[in-house]
């Protein structure tokens, strides 16, 4: 399997009144065209990690890597302009929160439009046929409709799967996705992400899946990445997450109450243990 | 004596009505679930039994007493509410030891100092915390400020509107852990809206499935646990929930 | 612990440390930006000015001396002299208590009343929001200096009055600003927990809604400063400001407006007093529109 | 540049309220009305201080009978119509039955509207006129050559009259005259244009059309004379003209009638001792203002008639003494400071000079809160008689002595429901009786000489012994481009004529 | 839309109410603005009565309000001519000066607005906000006096004070009142280019204090939205920065922009008596200050009214545009 990403060594900092502030701390992973999963509890850097790989960390925070290398290019020595060719054609994110992700001034179709036509010239009728067609793809029942509505006319659930539409319609190399599906209901879930599944294993795509859900995870993912405080604790294959050794992540795993919860106290992770936020 | 009591309750804001015919009946210390899908009305019970959506038709009586449709003085000693945003739920310029000596005050009672210090202990928040902003605390931390601020005025019913689905769960775990300590200690009645199974599972007793404003199942949670909801649109919650559980079937526990 | 350890410490042990810290907080991100550094430092200088205009003042501000007017500037009057022989640079020093003065009683008085009375239209909605926007509107869309004009002539001249009127010309802005800000505030759940435990309304108005409107209420008044300073010296162009001989320093550029193209120095002077003083508030204003913009402050 | 038949004028022209010479009474409709009217007779632009012949070219007076004869000459209204003695007897008795603000001055003569068809006749095609009360035809002539005396064409007027209005609506636009100039254009506080009379009977004006183009603000006047678009510029300050490029612009120089004082409201009680107003004349800086800001503006003169006239005081014995006022106010055991408020009106000069009066009155212990106020406020103020210190100045309405006399020396009911315009009664001044008396006697003397000595001992009793302190005489500076010769500004804005102007 | 009729009928007749109030209470007498100072008492009291000053004030407040509404504001005192007229006169001399100037202050203070906040924090950006901040800060009338010195009596690159040369006024009728549609409308380009080199620096004075506000406005709406995630989302689809600026962050402040213009507008629409005496332009705002200095007050009651108009309908049309441009409203 070749190599799509290779990170060494990532470093994100913030400046604030006590000076510098790591958020994440020196992380290193290489990713295939495969599907990795980032979890971690809220804060521990997993976004940043993502926005950090696309250079979209802005100025006052600074991004440092001994390596950062995107098919061989080195993408710490982009320049913006060098960076926007790669962007949504190469590599795309799929933003956390699509109530503020999505411009509220344009049309949820127009902005798909937009990732499409910046990259490919395509006559009109075709873009809107892709359009449609990744609508549809993404489970939304009358795309036509919804092409027309304002982002504030959609529902959470909607947004995001609008969200996923947008960035999977320039068929990038390498998908970052940021929780894409937290506001879904679980069956409405289950079916987006086998969409996007099925691009890795076709299409040969790259993914990154952010969450914080542990169960997400494992279903989806071939590798994860157990993030805490801006490290990484541990990496493992998806199917071995319940072997788990790090005390971290089986804390995670252990505090998820379960349907045929019996236990009368669930176990919560000792953060003294791991100097947390 | 129930403690909240809801009879025929249809709720509307402006000319849409969004919550129709609801009935339900909660005793006294019950920890009672509202599930269902997103935009089904739950939040919008909540409100309408602390007083914050005013335009409601029906019965609405708590601790045998029925309720104004106001927000109103005497009630906040019986009723308070959590929300579920833990970051808008505080006011961003008061420190938490303020946030906790309002009600206090509002409500004339003296030694502000001595149970605020209580109130912190009892959440299981470190003094140290309590001259902070809320913005120097996780979300975790403030939903519990928001926890302690709702049980300063010693009430006996808390509505808990998604407690803990902006957290994580690694704090979800603490905060359902606190919740259900202090409804042993206290005495508390609970109803709490959510749409995990799994919280209801291990907080509550009984739930009630919604659907488009209408109430569809009233269950008792063995009946959750043992995956026998009969009602088609429960049955849809719990299997997408088991089938996302699956993989991790073989979790301990 | 040095006393900056004890401002920035994160678990504060007192109301008093954490309101401190969070003043130091503030205070050192002005510091960070250049502009505001800049505006505080004019401002400091101004008030330091108007304290120490005995000391600072070479001559008095009303001394006429009618056989040396109109001197353009030199070792003996830096700015000059005016067209009765007084010292240019000790009036503007003097000039600046009376800036000083007004732009304070301003901000003391129309920022809260447009603060009040746009929250408690905010907050009630309903008729008590028309009526009161009503009467907003009425003040807003009647003509600025007109109005102002109106009160300095119906209370009579002097720089009191003037000041009176400029803060009755210059609340309905402030309203707007701070319903706007309440229609959004209103709705926060944690209004609705404080609402929740029995906070009479008056209560929930004053001790919550009220201080979350201030930084931006603090802004606005700061950005306008320049705009204050500049209709007193409308008045003056209009000779309803200032008594003479008081040295205000709109009166004092408008007395030289006769004397521009000849004797520049008698108009340009107090002229480039007003520009900096109003530069200086507006890079303060500036800088904690920057810094205290709740948005920013989440982190 | 400026065309050359026409002369364009800078001036500040908003005091302009009405222009029909039956209401007009503010400074700039009075200069527009000498030049688009004529009197029966008049002061001319040849020489502004003899009466001469106006529309009338011959007069006879007959004192016993209280009548003087005006034969008419040969003259055309602007509009062609014949000048008639009819128009003369409406002109006349419009203003009177319309009874707007100048009307007052033709009622001196004993006019009223039930009486005035009987005071003003046509005898043989001459026009009659009669007057009632004890003075001399010189003063009736005076009072004739007066602005509402204008003569308006009849006919052209009537042709406009709404309602009851005799045309006084329509001639506050328009002109209907025989004057020099035709108004042909008036926008309030932008542009006032004449345009020359060709069939005028002293022959048609130099210029083709004058401009007065309204420019408030002093500098912009300035800014537009030195760049050559207008002739003249009429509100310049001494600093100003100062500073003016002397290749290019002149500045003429013309002492005008009105009088600057400074009064003390007699219902202010620490100012009602004679002591007071004594020192007061000693606290003024006659000089140092005189010679800074006032310089060519105004000339020190301490009586109220003014300098250049029949009849006027021309002595100043007073001058800034602080030492002297001081010494005043101690031996007549005034006791200081005496703290009062002094109106005066926001513009320059009036605050310099109180200003000024401030700083030395200061230095006696009288101490001046200044009260600006616009015009319309200080006056309404002065009206009510409700201000303490007042720093005004005071035109007299026609150019006869009485004019003033009566403002400065005369009250006769000094009760505050007696409004009068009189400097006198508005400070609440009782004057003394014998003084009241010598008013009259003087009004009343048909001696020429006699009645001028009579003045000057008024004035001079005014000047030693009332809470009226007058301390100036007005001049007017006015720049002018080189080019422009022949303009004529006498002592008030009702001598200002441009039709001898020429450029060349 | 009959609500909206009755609250602009309410506001207008507060805003008639108030001013009413005011010219009632100031010290200064209105019959004496007509009579002169040295009328005699009968005169004085005839004027009084004509006025109808003599009646109770409710009296002559519904007096008014009646005349208003047949559309008659009554006769200026100051002038002596009807209100109507004089508005006539007035209005568009200010409409005209005005709408350049908003105009110049758009036309500059958005794309600099918009520079600045694309670049914050740069030299180009602390150039742009000290700029127009000191347009913020500078005496109008000072301004106005040197811009006259250097460009038309130094320079002489534009006209002098005055909507026109002299040789050039009264030479066409006003039909609008604006003189470069009436010079156009009679085919005189002579005139026309008169017309605009008298107005040009009077409206770029305006036009710079509306800029100053404009751009740090615009400023600072920009660096609200480009903090936004959405600004972010469409770099991550790799849109070229300038369409991020405009099509991204722009659009979605139109609105408050447009507001915020609107507002700007009406203010100048008020007429500055500042700009007006100086370069002697025959405005509104110098109209209302005359006559409200003389207790003018049908003319101060008109003029109060058509500005309240003005702002009443630019509110109207910005809440219409609001609409339009922003989903969000709708
Ligand atoms: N502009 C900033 N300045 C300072 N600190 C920042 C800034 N942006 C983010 N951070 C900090 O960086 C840390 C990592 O944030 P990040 O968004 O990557 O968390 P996350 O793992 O995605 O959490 P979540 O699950 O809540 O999305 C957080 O502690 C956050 O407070
Ligand atoms: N303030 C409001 N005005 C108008 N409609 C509202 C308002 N608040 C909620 N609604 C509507 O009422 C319905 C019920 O909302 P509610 O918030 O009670 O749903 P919910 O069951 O709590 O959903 P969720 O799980 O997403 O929180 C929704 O359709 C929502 O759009
Ligand atoms: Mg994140
Ligand atoms: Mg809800």
């Amino acid at each position: 399997m070749s190599t799509l990403l290779s990170v060494q060594n990532l470093r994100v900092s913030f400046p604030t009144h006590r000076g510098r502030v790591e958020v994440v701390k020196g992380i290193s992973f290489t990713l295939g065209r495969e599907r990795l999963g980032i979890v971690g509890e809220s804060g521990s850097g997993k976004s940043m990690t993502g926005r950090a790989i696309l250079k979209l960390i802005r100025k006052p925070g600074l991004v440092t890597a001994d390596r950062l290398d995107f098919d061989g290019v080195d993408i710490l020595a982009q320049s913006e302009r060098q960076m926007r060719a790669i962007r949504g054609a190469r590599i795309s994110m799929v933003m956390q929160d699509p109530k503020f992700s999505l411009n509220p001034v344009m049309t949820v179709g127009e902005q798909i439009a937009e990732a499409l036509v910046t990259h490919e010239k395509l006559p009109r009728r075709a873009v809107n046929e892709r359009i449609l067609a990744m609508l549809e793809a993404v489970r939304i029942d009358d795309p036509q409709r919804v092409a027309g509505l304002y982002p504030q006319e959609v529902s959470g659930g909607m947004g995001q799967r609008v969200m996923i539409a947008m960035m999977l319609i320039p068929e990038p190399e390498l998908l970052i996705a940021d929780e894409p599906t937290s506001a879904l209901d679980v069956s409405v879930q289950a079916q987006v992400l086998d969409i996007i599944d099925d691009l890795v294993t076709r299409k040969g795509m790259g993914l990154i899946l952010i969450s914080h859900d542990l169960n997400l995870v494992s279903r989806y993912c071939d590798r994860i990445l157990v993030m805490n405080a801006g490290t990484v604790v541990e990496e493992c294959a998806a199917g071995e997450l319940d072997k788990a050794q790090h005390p971290y992540t089986r804390g995670l795993l252990a505090a998820m109450p379960v349907i045929d919860e019996t236990r009368d106290e669930l176990p919560v992770l000792d953060r003294t243990q791991w100097a947390g936020t | 004596m129930s403690a909240i009591s809801l009879g025929n309750l249809d709720i509307s804001y402006g000319d849409t009505k969004v919550v129709h015919g609801v009935s339900l009946d909660i005793s006294e210390g019950e920890s009672f679930a509202l599930v269902g899908e997103s935009g089904s009305g739950k939040s919008t019970i909540l409100r309408a039994i602390a007083g914050l959506a005013p335009d409601w038709t029906g019965e609405i009586a708590v601790l045998g007493k029925a309720r104004s449709h106001g927000v109103d003085r005497d009630v906040a000693r019986q009723v308070q509410m959590v929300f579920q945003d833990p970051y808008g739920s505080l006011h961003p310029r008061k420190t938490i030891d303020a946030v906790l000596s309002e009600p206090l005050d509002i409500n004339g009672i003296g030694s502000r100092g001595e149970r605020v210090e209580a109130m912190l202990n009892a959440v299981g928040l470190d003094q140290r915390f309590r001259f902070r902003f809320p913005h120097q605390l996780s979300g975790g931390q403030r939903q519990r400020v928001a926890i302690a601020r709702a049980l300063m005025l010693e009430p006996k019913v808390l509505l808990l509107d998604e407690p803990t689905s902006a957290l994580d769960v690694s704090v979800q775990a603490e905060i359902l852990n606190l919740l259900k300590r202090l409804r042993r200690e206290q005495g508390l009645t609970y109803l709490l809206v959510t749409h995990n199974l799994p919280v209801v599972s291990f907080l509550c007793d009984r739930l009630a499935v919604m659907r488009q404003g209408r109430i569809v199942e009233v269950a008792d949670v063995a009946l959750l646990k043992s995956g026998r909801l009969v009602e088609p649109y429960s049955r849809e919650l719990l299997e997408a929930t088991a089938g996302r559980d699956a993989s991790l079937a073989d979790t301990p526990s | 612990m040095t006393t900056r350890d004890w401002l920035l410490d994160d678990s504060p042990t007192s109301r008093w440390q954490a309101s401190a810290g969070r003043a130091y907080r503030v205070f050192t991100a002005l510091l960070r930006n250049p502009l505001s550094v800049v505006g505080g430092v004019i401002i400091l200088v101004l008030v330091l000015t108007a304290i120490f205009a005995p000391f600072l003042a070479p001559y008095s501000a009303t001394g006429q001396d009618l056989a040396n007017r109109l001197a353009p500037p030199s070792d003996m009057h830096w700015m000059g002299t005016d067209e009765l022989g007084r010292d240019i640079f000790s009036r503007v020093i003097w000039g600046s208590q009376i800036t000083l003065t007004i732009v304070l009683l301003v901000a003391l008085i129309s920022a809260p009343l447009g603060l009040l009375i746009g929250a408690v239209a905010g907050y009630f909605g309903g008729w008590t929001d028309r009526v009161l926007m009503g009467i907003t509107d009425i003040f807003l869309s009647m003509p600025k200096l007109i109005l102002a004009l109106a009160f300095v002539a119906a209370l009579g001249p002097g720089i009191n009055n003037a000041i009176i009127a400029i803060a009755i010309t210059s609340w309905p802005a402030y309203a707007r600003i701070a319903r706007a800000e309440t229609l959004t505030i209103r709705n926060a759940e944690f209004i609705a927990a404080v609402r929740l435990q029995g906070a009479s309304p008056v209560r929930v108005i004053v001790r919550h809604i009220l201080p979350l409107c201030t930084s931006s209420m603090i802004i606005r008044v700061t950005l306008d400063m320049a705009g204050v300073i500049l209709t007193a010296a409308g008045l003056g162009f209009l000779g309803l400001g200032a008594q003479p001989p008081l040295p205000e320093w709109g009166a004092m550029i408008s007395r030289g407006r006769t004397f521009i193209l000849d004797q520049w120095w008698v108009a340009t002077m107090p002229g480039f007093a007003i520009i900096v003083v109003s530069l200086g508030f507006c890079f303060l204003g500036d800088g904690l529109r920057d810094v205290l913009d709740p948005k920013s402050e989440g982190k | 540049a400026t065309p050359a038949d026409a002369l364009v004028i800078a001036q500040n022209i908003d005091d302009i309220v009405a222009l029909d010479p039956a209401q007009a009474y503010e400074f700039t409709s009075g200069e527009i009305n000498t030049n688009v009217y004529d009197r029966l007779v008049g002061y001319e632009a040849e020489d502004t201080t003899v009466l001469a012949a106006g529309l009338a070219s011959e007069w006879v007076a007959d004192d016993a009978a209280k009548t003087i004869t005006f034969t008419l000459r040969d003259a055309t209204f602007a509009s062609g119509n014949p000048v008639r003695p009819e128009d003369v007897v409406f002109s006349f008795s419009r203003v009177i039955k319309l009874n707007l603000t100048p009307a007052f001055i033709l009622a001196q003569l004993g006019w009223t509207p039930e009486n005035i068809a009987d005071m003003v006749t046509i005898a043989d095609g001459k026009v009659v006129v009669k007057y009632e009360g004890d003075f001399s035809s010189a003063f009736v002539l005076n009072v004739l050559a007066s602005r509402p005396a204008s003569i308006v064409d009849e006919v052209l007027v009537m042709e406009h009259a709404e309602g009851e209005d005799l045309g006084n609506a329509w001639l506050n636009t328009h002109s209907a005259g025989s004057g020099p100039f035709v108004m042909s254009d008036y926008r309030p506080a932008e542009i006032v244009r004449l345009t020359a009379n060709e069939s005028y009977f002293r022959g048609a004006p130099a210029m083709k059309s004058v401009i007065i183009r309204h420019v408030a603000e002093a500098a912009t006047q300035q800014l537009l004379l030195t760049s050559g678009d207008v002739d003249l510029a009429k509100n310049l300050t001494p600093d100003q003209i100062a500073g003016l490029p002397a290749d290019t612009v002149k500045v003429e120089t013309y002492p005008q009638a009105a009088v600057h004082f400074l009064s003390f409201n007699q219902k202010t009680e620490s100012l009602t001792p004679p002591a007071v107003w004594e020192a007061a004349r000693y606290l003024v800086d006659y000089d140092g203002m005189t010679q800074s800001f006032l310089k060519g503006q105004m000339e020190i003169h301490q009586a109220f008639w003014p300098k250049g006239f029949p009849g006027s005081y021309d002595e100043t014995p007073f001058t800034h003494d602080v030492e002297k006022a001081k010494q005043i106010l101690a031996d007549a055991g005034i006791e200081t400071p005496i703290n009062v408020t002094l109106d005066v009106i926001n513009s320059a000069p009036f605050t310099d000079m109180a200003q000024s009066l401030q700083a030395t009155f200061a230095e006696a212990g009288i101490n001046f809160e200044i009260l600006p106020g616009t015009g319309a406020q200080v006056i309404t103020k002065y009206r009510d008689r409700t201000h303490q210190a007042m720093l005004l100045y005071w035109g007299p309405d026609f150019m006869d002595p009485h004019s003033n006399a009566k403002a400065f020396a005369y009250n006769s009911d000094n009760s505050d429901g007696n409004y009068t315009a009189t400097t006198t009664w508005r400070n609440a001044w009782a004057v003394p009786q014998e003084l009241n008396d010598q008013v009259t006697a003087a009004l009343a003397e048909s001696d020429q000489a006699k009645r001028n000595e009579d003045y000057i001992a008024i004035q001079k009793e005014v000047q030693a012994n009332s809470p009226i302190v007058i301390m100036f005489q007005a001049a007017l500076t006015i720049a002018m481009a080189n080019n422009v010769e022949g303009y004529v500004n006498g002592a008030t804005s009702d001598f200002v004529y441009y039709r001898l102007v020429t450029k060349n | 839309m009959l609500g909206f009729v009755f609250t602009v009928f309410l506001t207008f007749l507060g805003l008639l109410a108030i001013t009413f109030f005011i010219g009632r209470v100031i010290p200064i007498d209105p019959v004496l603005s007509v009579v002169g100072d040295r009328a005699t008492p009968a005169v004085y009291e005839a004027a009084k009565v004509q006025m109808g000053l003599d009646q109770p004030l409710p009296i002559q407040f519904f007096n008014y309000v009646v005349g208003v509404f047949s559309g008659d504001l009554g006769k200026s005192v100051s002038t002596g001519r009807a209100v109507v007229d004089d508005l006539s006169r007035f209005f568009p001399a200010t409409l005209e000066m005005a709408t350049i100037g908003i105009i110049i202050g758009v036309a500059l203070g958005v794309p600099l607005g918009v520079i600045a906040a694309s670049r914050q924090g740069s030299v180009v950006d602390q150039i742009i906000r000290v700029v127009g901040l000191l347009g913020y800060s500078m005496p109008a009338f000072w301004l106005g006096l040197v811009g006259l010195a250097v460009f038309y009596a130094r320079l002489r690159w534009v006209g002098g004070p005055g909507r026109l040369d002299i040789f050039y006024d009264g030479l066409v009728s006003p039909v609008t009142g604006l003189i470069l549609v009436d010079s156009l409308l009679a085919g005189e380009v002579d005139i026309f280019w008169n017309a605009v080199s008298h107005l040009i620096l009077p409206a770029s004075v305006l036009g710079f204090f509306s800029l100053a506000y404009i751009a740090r406005m615009t400023r600072s709406f920009m660096l609200d939205q480009l903090s936004q995630e959405f600004v972010t989302t469409a770099r991550v689809k790799g849109v070229p920065e300038r369409v991020v600026i405009w099509r991204h962050a722009f659009n979605p402040i139109r609105v408050p922009l447009i507001t915020v213009i609107g507002l700007s507008y009406a203010g100048l629409l008020e007429g500055s008596v500042m700009i007006e005496t100086v370069f002697s332009w025959p405005g509104i705002g110098n109209y209302l200050t005359t006559a409200l200095l003389n207790a003018d007050m049908n003319a101060v009651l008109g003029s109060t009214l058509v500005i309240g108009a003005v702002f009443i309908f630019i509110n109207k049309v910005s809440d219409v545009l609001y609409r339009v441009l922003d989903p969000r409203a709708r």
